[in-house]
């Protein structure tokens, strides 16, 4: 507990948002670690303007350094803003092309997620048959997830893509679009989630439906209560996980080791003089990789059993 | 005179459906709807199985139970654009509660109450401060989506009770008991609009709120319920929907007024009030639903979903104002 | 007042002895009514002209023709001789001003008598200068408001005086004045007469139309006289007395037509007994009291208070303080549908602002205020509403096709009339009827006056307001007149004259 | 002659309202500057101006459209697609002035056709701008569905320069907006067109009678409302650097209640430029205040709208209380109830 006591902000949009409710975890856990505080301030909900406004008004409380997230590339001035001013920011969770010159990114590979949907799914449902894939489409996560799952099909198996549907991240309509979905192909063999709405709204259809999947191979994105139940239901077969604690709590991390002299994370003898040289010693990505929750070690992701901070 | 006057017919070339000048010509709407049913079912195999109606007509039966009360505040020529944000409220209400312990039937009443409360202060600031609905009922929007998420975060993704996802489920005669809720609630809807002297009221008040006032019509009162019941039919339809979606979800009933009013325009009811009609409505859903259907079972692109919803409101009232110049 | 010459000139045509405007043979019918028929007479260039007849007579008609706003069926106008179509004159010098008010509420007193023809200094508006000239024309009214004040804050005096500026400022050489002085008060329409005068001195001609004979004798160089839309003749304005004029508009003797003598009803038990009732800031102090079988009029100019007054007793807008009894029973309660339930009947001044559904049957339309009394357990019984629209239809005999006719398509008359027995549906026992011919022709106008009198003969009592004085002449027992938001006096029986009323409603002439 | 009561300023100049919020502004910042040192800031008054400018001019078409008894919903969409389209044009190689006037055209196009369906075909103008907005969401969603998160990026730099110039602790865009907006304002002050708007939105019909062309003034404010969002689209893509399908996302309904805020109404014939600019600096103040004082987001809703229902409810009773009604029949428990 004997910590630097610097105040970081965690500055973005969706503050709310269900999926990064362990990202808050992690954030917990890294200010009891480090003893130093992560202030969180952003709009609940889906509002680019209000997120790219948090992090410039984030700049303004003089922070040790900024975490923020880029679904979008609302807040690159700000971020670029801050860089230029000597805070640290680190994007976690999502990154567009241009991240404004952020210390790094740290998160998933939405592609290499896909890819490992992919290998899930050859390895639980076989290497051929039909599959139909939901998600938010439109949005990048979803369409680099569905690249990459795709692409690895394609090169390394006969699955064949039924159709889309689209669940707008919301879940009752994900409900709705799952069962148009079931009753439009019924004789589908696996069904991919990719947002983290699908799997709830593919569970729960078949539920609606009494429709039993289990012989479906249904591999699923993320962590929504609602799926784990249906994990340890047996109805979804797997959910693909970011590790969304981890990213948060290596975002308050690397902040530390670069702002802590002891730790010297600035001074990497990468060049003489790192600030001199412009060199940024931050690696330029840091990915989550995924993990694969199943029935077997459900229990150990279900929000009641995580520890709190 | 007398003479020519007693032979003339009661009522000359009453329309099929029209119900006597109350309510609105929905055969159009009836028709093209069935059209589109035809068409789906004749050219898609897996359209027209049990599964797929049933499942369409559950999603309709529940949205159906929001419009229920907004149709009528709309024919008074008053609209509560606050629906989305009370069902989202009240489902989330009710889900809190029962996580915090409730029993299922303390947990929905007091979640419909405070619906019913919202309704009324809509209402009420309409009628005495006589304020433009839509503008009263966008804050009234804003003020309880706030709410709700604030709700929302302190369940923080939390699933609700098992139990209470059976909610959603209930069957009667193995039909969802929405479906049938909604049945009962269009027949009736029917009857009402045909004969119930409350409905014309209703109609004249839409047509001219002063008329009503002076043919000693309780405008106030009568608006006031409508505002409480809009709120509370959206209330019931947001327990339904929380039953279903099992837990807190931020984006719940996000634009959800909009397609009411998109549904309500398209089932015959008008922003110039006087006209609205329940089953008009439930077509209009009806349609969306089987509109989206359709481009699913087409793999349509997703995304083309919006364009065409708007494009077929546009459409609808475009014909309807060029046709019988209902315009300003 | 100090204005001389800040009054616009209008130039003075060579051909002095021309006439400026002359009808011939004008003929203009909506629909069923014949709304003027081969009306002809010339207007002498710098006089100033009125027209007189009783409502509907055709006045507004004839000035909105030559206003170039209507197209006449036949006939021709000619402006200092040269033959016009309506499109001419629309554009050209004639300005006018309604018998409607026409004004914007929310901008200022200086914009509203300018509107479009602000005066400019390169593209900017040079308000300098229209504030200024605004409040000298305020000035000849001495009407005490700052031209920057939003209109929507003057009494409709005043309001209907800016509109009289808006057309002087135009400075047309023919002015159009239909019933100006309608709302204004004494003083007000004392300077109006002034403000004419010195129009005409400065080469302006004034077509003026008013109810208010005295005024006309005391302006008019000429007057003409319509009558059912046909032209009676045109008078020179010398040694004319009041009778003369009232004699031709109304082409017979009028003395109280038809009406039971008092004494019938004098014994009556009261049906309606207002007292001391207010609303503060519309009228004070009201006190009336209606028998059964009796008909009492309210006349009052605008501004009176005569017309908050009505609608107060019906709780449009509830009054302050004071006490209403119905048939003997004191009403607290003073709503709409609390009066109705208590036998109280209301007929809206205004038919298409209320009173009718424009778009919807006459069976709905009559049976809009009885919906409840038609229906068992909240379900409307369909035959009846049908079977009371076709009573009312042959009662008051409402030209239509049939209960599916809708108001949209009928004449004004049936329009009044279809409002009339929704009005009556009911069966009140106490009836307060606003404007029950207005904008009638006066064969509907005969039979509307039938059914009040056989209401009045049934028992019922009745409470008319109406701004038509002839008519309250004829139709009622009392008439009491309100000015300045108080029951000003009452006149009834022998001594009841349109001077005698006059002299009450405009204060000592 | 004798005395005249003079008419205050603010109430011949109809900006009672638009002071009491700019008033509630005022004391907003001064509360902000004294409990938090991070307010005066430089960076928060730069992120303040950032927020503004785009909001401000899109509520200039908002408030012209308010002022003759209109709205318009589609005004985010048109932002996003805007953007979306002067962004293909650069990628197609064209010159930045090409590209600029391309997002602008596209938005005044898309007004265009809000404008021709409500002004001349007379549908509601709801009906039309909200099915607008779906169909224009739509055609973004298509338009994007190819791209890269993030969309279009990489602008030359000539293009990046239209969002991102200024100096000083000045943002260029904030002034361009204000520069606008005190145009706009002197324009409907000072000259006849700009009045004919308020003319036309009090009581359309006398306009109408006087020779004030209201189709074609109705047509020309939502080409103009369609521009201006156009012109914010375009700005903001330039000053991100990207277009993306999120631009103008909900942005219609925060413009309606800030215009609402600053005194317009939809009743029409009422409104002011000045009433805009501090309906949206009340909106973007409050978010801020939120930030700087780390309080949970999920309140700030709750409070926008419990401002918008007030300052409706006061309006209302102003109205109630100009018409001659006494309060006892505004406020009293039972309004028909008579006194005895
Ligand atoms: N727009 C109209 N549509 C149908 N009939 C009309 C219309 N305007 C006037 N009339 C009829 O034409 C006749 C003359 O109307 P007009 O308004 O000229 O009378 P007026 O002399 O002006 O009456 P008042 O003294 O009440 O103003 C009346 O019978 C009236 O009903
Ligand atoms: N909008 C309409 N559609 C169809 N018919 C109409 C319409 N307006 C008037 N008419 C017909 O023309 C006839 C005359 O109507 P109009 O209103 O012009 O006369 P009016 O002067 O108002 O009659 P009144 O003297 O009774 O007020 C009516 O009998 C009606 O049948
Ligand atoms: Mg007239
Ligand atoms: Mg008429």
């Amino acid at each position: 507990q004997d910590g630097s006591g610097r105040t970081y902000v965690y500055a973005s949009q969706l503050q709310g948002h269900p999926y990064l409710l362990d990202s808050l975890l992690g954030m917990d856990y890294a200010q009891k670690q480090f003893g130093v505080t992560v202030e969180r301030i952003g709009p609940q909900g889906w509002d680019p303007v209000a997120g790219a406004e948090a992090v410039e008004q984030a700049i303004a409380r003089k922070p040790a350094g900024i975490i923020t997230t880029l679904w979008e590339p609302g807040a690159v001035p700000g971020i670029r803003r801050a860089m230029e001013q000597g805070i640290p920011v680190v994007v976690i969770e999502a990154v567009t092309p241009d991240d404004g010159g952020a210390l790094t990114f740290i998160g998933l590979d939405n592609y290499a997620a896909g890819v490992d949907t992919a290998k899930e799914l050859i390895e639980r449902g076989g290497k051929s048959g039909s599959y139909v894939a939901s998600g938010n489409w439109g949005a990048s996560n979803t369409d680099a997830k569905f690249k990459g799952l795709t692409e690895y099909l394609e090169a390394n198996s006969d699955w064949k893509l039924a159709g889309r549907i689209d669940d707008k991240a919301t879940t009752s309509t994900a409900i709705d679009a799952a069962k148009t979905m079931f009753n439009t192909y019924p004789d589908i063999n696996a069904v991919i989630g990719l947002d983290s709405s699908s799997g709830t709204g593919i569970c729960l259809a078949a539920e609606e439906l009494e429709k039993d999947i289990a012989d479906l191979t249904v591999i699923v994105h993320d962590r929504e209560d609602p799926v784990l139940e249906c994990i340890q239901d047996g109805v979804i077969d797997a959910s693909i996980v970011n590790k969304t604690a981890l990213q948060a709590f290596m975002a308050v991390q690397m902040l530390e080791a670069y702002n802590d002299q002891k730790i010297g994370l600035a001074n990497v003898p990468i060049s003489a003089d790192n600030k001199a040289a412009g060199v940024n010693p931050f690696p330029a990505q840091i990915y989550m990789g995924t993990e694969v929750i199943d029935g077997d070690n459900v229990d150990q992701f279900t929000r009641a059993n995580l520890p709190k901070y | 005179m007398t003479q020519r006057l007693d032979d003339t017919p009661a009522r000359k070339h009453k329309p099929l459906l029209a119900g006597n000048g109350f309510g609105s010509n929905i055969l159009a709407l009836a028709l093209v709807t069935l059209a589109i049913f035809a068409f789906l079912a004749l050219t898609r195999q897996n359209f027209a199985t049990w599964q797929n109606l049933n499942s369409i007509l559950f999603g309709v039966s529940i949205d159906f139970l929001a419009i229920v009360g907004f149709t009528y505040v709309m024919v008074m020529r008053e609209i509560d654009l606050s629906v989305g944000s009370v069902f989202a409220f009240t489902g989330t209400l009710t889900g809190a509660l029962l996580v915090g312990g409730w029993g299922f039937w303390p947990a929905a009443g007091v979640a419909l109450l405070a619906a019913a409360a919202i309704g009324f202060v809509n209402g009420f600031l309409v009628v005495r401060f006589n304020i433009n609905s839509l503008m009263l009922t966008i804050g009234s929007m804003l003020l309880v989506r706030g709410l709700s998420n604030v709700l929302a975060n302190d369940l923080g993704g939390q699933t609700y009770p098992r139990a209470f996802r059976s909610l959603a489920r209930t069957n009667l005669f193995d039909i969802r008991i929405t479906i049938v809720v909604m049945i009962v609630l269009v027949l009736l809807a029917w009857g009402f609009q045909r004969r119930a002297a409350l409905y014309r009221k209703m109609c004249f008040i839409g047509e001219n709120v002063k008329s009503a006032t002076v043919h000693g019509i309780q405008v106030g009162t009568i608006k006031i319920l409508a505002f409480v019941a809009s709120a509370m039919t959206a209330g019931v339809a947001g327990i339904f929907t929380a039953s279903r979606i099992t837990h807190a979800d931020v984006r719940m009933g996000l634009g959800l007024e909009f397609v009411m009013v998109t549904a309500a325009i398209i089932g015959g009811a008008s922003l110039y009030g006087g006209r609205g009609d329940l089953r008009g409505s439930a077509l209009g859903l009806l349609l969306l639903a089987l509109v989206l259907n359709g481009m699913i079972m087409y793999d349509i692109e997703p995304v083309f979903q919006q364009f065409v919803i708007g494009a077929l409101l546009i459409a609808t009232v475009a014909f309807d104002t060029v046709l019988n110049r209902r315009g300003q | 007042m100090s204005v001389a010459g800040t009054l616009p000139h209008a130039q003075t045509s060579s051909v002095a002895a021309q006439p400026i405007l002359s009808l011939s043979r004008v003929s203009k019918s909506y629909g069923a009514v014949q709304a003027l028929r081969e009306v002809g007479f010339d207007v002498a260039r710098g006089e100033v002209h009125a027209i007189l007849g009783e409502n509907g007579a055709g006045k507004s008609t004839t000035l909105k023709i030559i206003h170039g706003e209507i197209e006449p069926d036949e006939g021709e106008i000619r402006l200092s001789g040269r033959v016009t179509s309506a499109s001419d004159r629309a554009e050209g010098d004639i300005a006018m001003v309604h018998q409607e008010l026409a004004v914007f509420a929310n901008m200022s007193v200086a914009e509203n008598i300018f509107v479009g023809r602000m005066p400019r200094r390169g593209g900017r508006i040079d308000f300098a200068r229209m504030h200024r000239r605004a409040a000298e024309l305020l000035e000849l009214f001495g009407v005490q408001v700052d031209t920057r004040e939003i209109l929507g804050q003057l009494t409709p005096g005043q309001q209907q005086i800016v509109e009289i500026l808006r057309a002087v400022e135009s400075d047309a050489s023919l002015l159009i004045l239909d019933e100006p002085t309608s709302g204004l008060n004494n003083r007000e329409a004392e300077t109006l007469m002034a403000l004419i005068k010195r129009l005409r001195e400065s080469g302006h001609t004034i077509l003026y139309v008013s109810h208010r004979l005295p005024e006309v004798l005391e302006i008019a160089d000429d007057i003409t006289v319509l009558r059912d839309g046909q032209f009676v003749e045109t008078l020179r304005n010398e040694g004319l007395s009041e009778d003369d004029l009232i004699r031709r508009m109304v082409g017979r003797d009028l003395g109280p037509v038809a009406v039971s003598d008092l004494s019938s009803v004098a014994a009556a038990p009261v049906a309606l007994a207002v007292k001391g009732m207010s609303l503060s800031g519309a009228f004070e102090d009201v006190t009336i009291d209606v028998r059964k079988g009796e008909i009492v009029g309210v006349f009052g100019l605008e501004g009176s208070g005569a017309e908050p007054f009505s609608q107060a007793l019906f709780g449009i807008v509830p009054p302050t303080s004071g006490s209403l009894s119905l048939l003997g029973k004191p009403v607290r309660d003073v709503s709409p549908a609390g009066l109705m339930r208590r036998g109280l009947g209301y007929l809206n001044g205004n038919r298409k602002e209320a009173g009718l559904y424009m778009d919807r049957t006459i069976a709905d339309n009559v049976s809009a205020p009885v919906l409840d009394r038609f229906s068992r357990l909240g379900l409307v019984d369909a035959g009846k509403v049908d079977e009371l629209a076709r009573t009312d239809i042959r009662r008051f005999a409402i030209r239509v096709p049939g209960p599916e006719g809708r108001p949209r398509e009928l004449s004004g008359g049936n329009q009044q009339k279809v409002a009339i027995s929704a009005c009556l549906a009911n069966a009140p026992e106490v009836i307060v009827l606003n404007e029950p011919t207005r904008g009638v022709d006066v064969g509907a106008k005969a039979e509307l006056h039938d059914v009040v009198r056989n209401e009045a003969a049934a028992g019922k009592a009745l409470l008319v307001f109406s701004s038509d004085l002839p008519e309250l002449l004829r139709l009622v027992h009392r008439i009491v007149v309100m000015r300045s938001r108080r029951v000003a006096g009452e006149v009834g029986g022998a001594d009841m004259t349109e001077a005698a009323v006059m002299a009450l409603a405009a204060g000592n002439r | 002659m004798s005395s005249i009561r003079k008419t205050s300023f603010l109430r011949s100049a109809r900006l009672e309202q638009e002071t009491l919020t700019f008033t509630v502004v005022i004391l907003l910042a001064l509360v902000l500057t004294s409990i938090s040192p991070a307010f005066l800031d430089p960076n928060n008054l730069a992120s303040l101006q950032t927020a503004v400018a785009p909001n401000l001019i899109v509520a200039l078409g908002m408030m012209t459209l308010f002022m003759i008894g209109r709205f318009d919903l589609s005004v985010g969409a048109v932002m996003g697609i805007s953007g979306i389209a002067s962004a293909m044009a650069l990628d197609a190689g064209m010159p930045v002035p090409v590209a600029f006037a391309t997002g602008i055209m596209t938005g005044a196009a898309i007004g265009a056709f809000n404008g021709l369906l409500v002004a001349y075909l007379g549908i509601n103008h709801l009906i039309v701008t909200l099915g607008v907005l779906y169909m224009t969401r739509g055609v973004i969603e298509v338009v994007m569905s190819g791209q890269q998160l993030g969309g279009f990026t990489s602008f030359p730099e000539g293009f990046s320069m239209l969002g991102q110039w200024g100096f000083g602790g000045l943002s260029g865009i904030f002034l361009f907006s204000l520069i606008l907006c005190i145009g706009f304002e002197g324009f409907m002050r000072l000259t006849l067109p700009g009045r004919k708007l308020l003319f036309l939105g009090g009581n359309p019909v006398a306009a109408e009678a006087m020779g004030i062309a209201r189709r074609r003034t109705e047509f020309w404010c939502f080409v103009l409302s369609g521009g201006l969002a156009a012109l914010a689209g375009v700005l903001m893509t330039a000053r991100v650097g990207m277009a993306n399908r999120y631009m103008g996302d909900g942005l219609e309904m925060q413009i309606f209640i800030a215009c609402l805020i600053g005194g317009g109404s939809i009743a029409g014939g009422k409104g002011s430029y000045v009433g805009a600019l501090a309906g949206v600096l009340f909106v973007t103040l409050l978010t801020n205040a939120f930030n700087l004082l780390l309080v949970p987001s999920e309140w700030q809703a709750v409070v926008i709208g419990a401002v918008l229902v007030l300052v409706l409810v006061a309006d209302g009773i102003m109205v109630l209380r100009k018409r001659g009604r006494p309060w006892r029949n505004i406020l009293g428990l039972w309004p028909s109830r008579l006194a005895t």
